[in-house]
């Protein structure tokens, strides 16, 4: 059960072989659900230039915490990853990793989908958005309308 | 009582301060230590933490603790 | 949208970067779900020395084919990555890879998922495991028991 | 005519053949072709394909249909 706060732009599938291979022994996991959220050059009918980041040092990390120890008690899981960047970032920029290894399926599903919902609707982070039109703080469109 | 009080994001720029402390017996619960810190209404989407955890407005504040106000959160 | 058989082991990871850097326009997707199936060493109590995938030379490819295509149909995606090996494997090899690109990550945990279980309850392929008892047909035990 | 008649994995081998086929005027759906190419009863979870597309057993034949019996998959 990992959390890591990045500051530089990091390579997901990279991230997640490294990952794998530190943690989990071979033959253990049956299945692996990953998601990726990634930096994207426009955004309500703007083009989007770059994107700022900004998190609550100490709360951000401790409620991902939270809830990847909350997925691990739900599920059957054998262990998690969530990296997600802050700072300055430009469009294709991964922002956010979300794995979950599981002997099975669908609890590798559920806990990662899981995960993402609890991260995007309570996960004290927040995007700036720099358009053609000027920084804008991008604003909670609800579950599901956002990558 | 000394309490530490953060905003973040959009509050942050709104009320035009990050950190400060509040240094007085002049607030008992959460809407009390914005009333005390700022000079604006507390905008109706505003989540609060008490130590690094989700709390309610009338959430009730101690010496040393750590308080903070921001909009609702963007991530992922 | 590509549909690959395997006949040697394949670094899912790579494949899905390789895909995604051939395929996708950088910016254009804020959403990548993944789920990767990997051989594990016990099955039903029993250790798994090793597994043969049989599978049926064009129905296989024409059946995961039309499954991509439904699932672009039904959800809002840009792209999907199906890959599946064949053949002699060996435990924490990797079987399958199901990956889905989309705007909004909704779509892409939907069809990701939607993808894995048809291919789970309808692709024609067979697993025979060798165990310490002896080689085996594995048996199907329903959706969602099985990595 | 000539129907192309394939068995996999478990079939293939209780059947102990993986490719055959009949040329005869012998069988007008896919269960009169099993019952043709082999001595055995279907297995009741017998799955059957139609020039590689999933049938029902009473699906039709036809001159240079392959068919294909297998049982339940176990992929992914």
């Amino acid at each position: 059960m990992v959390v890591r706060i990045l500051t530089e732009p990091f390579d997901p599938w990279q991230t997640v072989q490294a990952h794998q291979r530190a943690h989990l022994a071979p033959g253990s996991y049956g299945a692996t659900a990953l998601f990726v959220g990634t930096m994207r050059d426009f955004n309500q009918g703007d083009t989007v230039q770059a994107m700022t980041l900004e998190h609550y040092p100490g709360m951000t990390e401790r409620f991902l915490e939270q809830i990847s120890r909350q997925a691990a008690e739900r599920w059957d899981i054998l262990d998690s990853l969530i990296c997600h960047r802050v700072g300055p970032l430009n469009p294709d920029d991964p922002i956010v990793l979300v794995a979950v290894w599981s002997a099975h399926r669908a609890d590798a599903f559920d806990a990662s989908r899981w995960l993402m919902e609890e991260l995007k609707s309570r996960a004290p982070f927040w995007k700036k958005e720099v358009t053609t039109e000027g920084e804008r703080w991008v604003e909670n469109e609800g579950s599901g309308t956002r990558n | 009582m000394t309490i530490t009080v953060k905003f973040f994001a959009s509050l942050r720029e709104q009320v035009g301060m990050a950190d400060l402390h509040i240094d007085c017996e002049c607030a008992d619960t959460v809407a009390e230590v914005w009333q005390t810190a700022t000079d604006l209404a507390m905008p109706a989407n505003t989540l609060m933490a008490v130590n690094q955890e989700y709390v309610e407005a009338d959430h009730p504040v101690r010496d040393g603790d750590e308080v903070a106000f921001f909009p609702p959160v963007t991530g992922g």
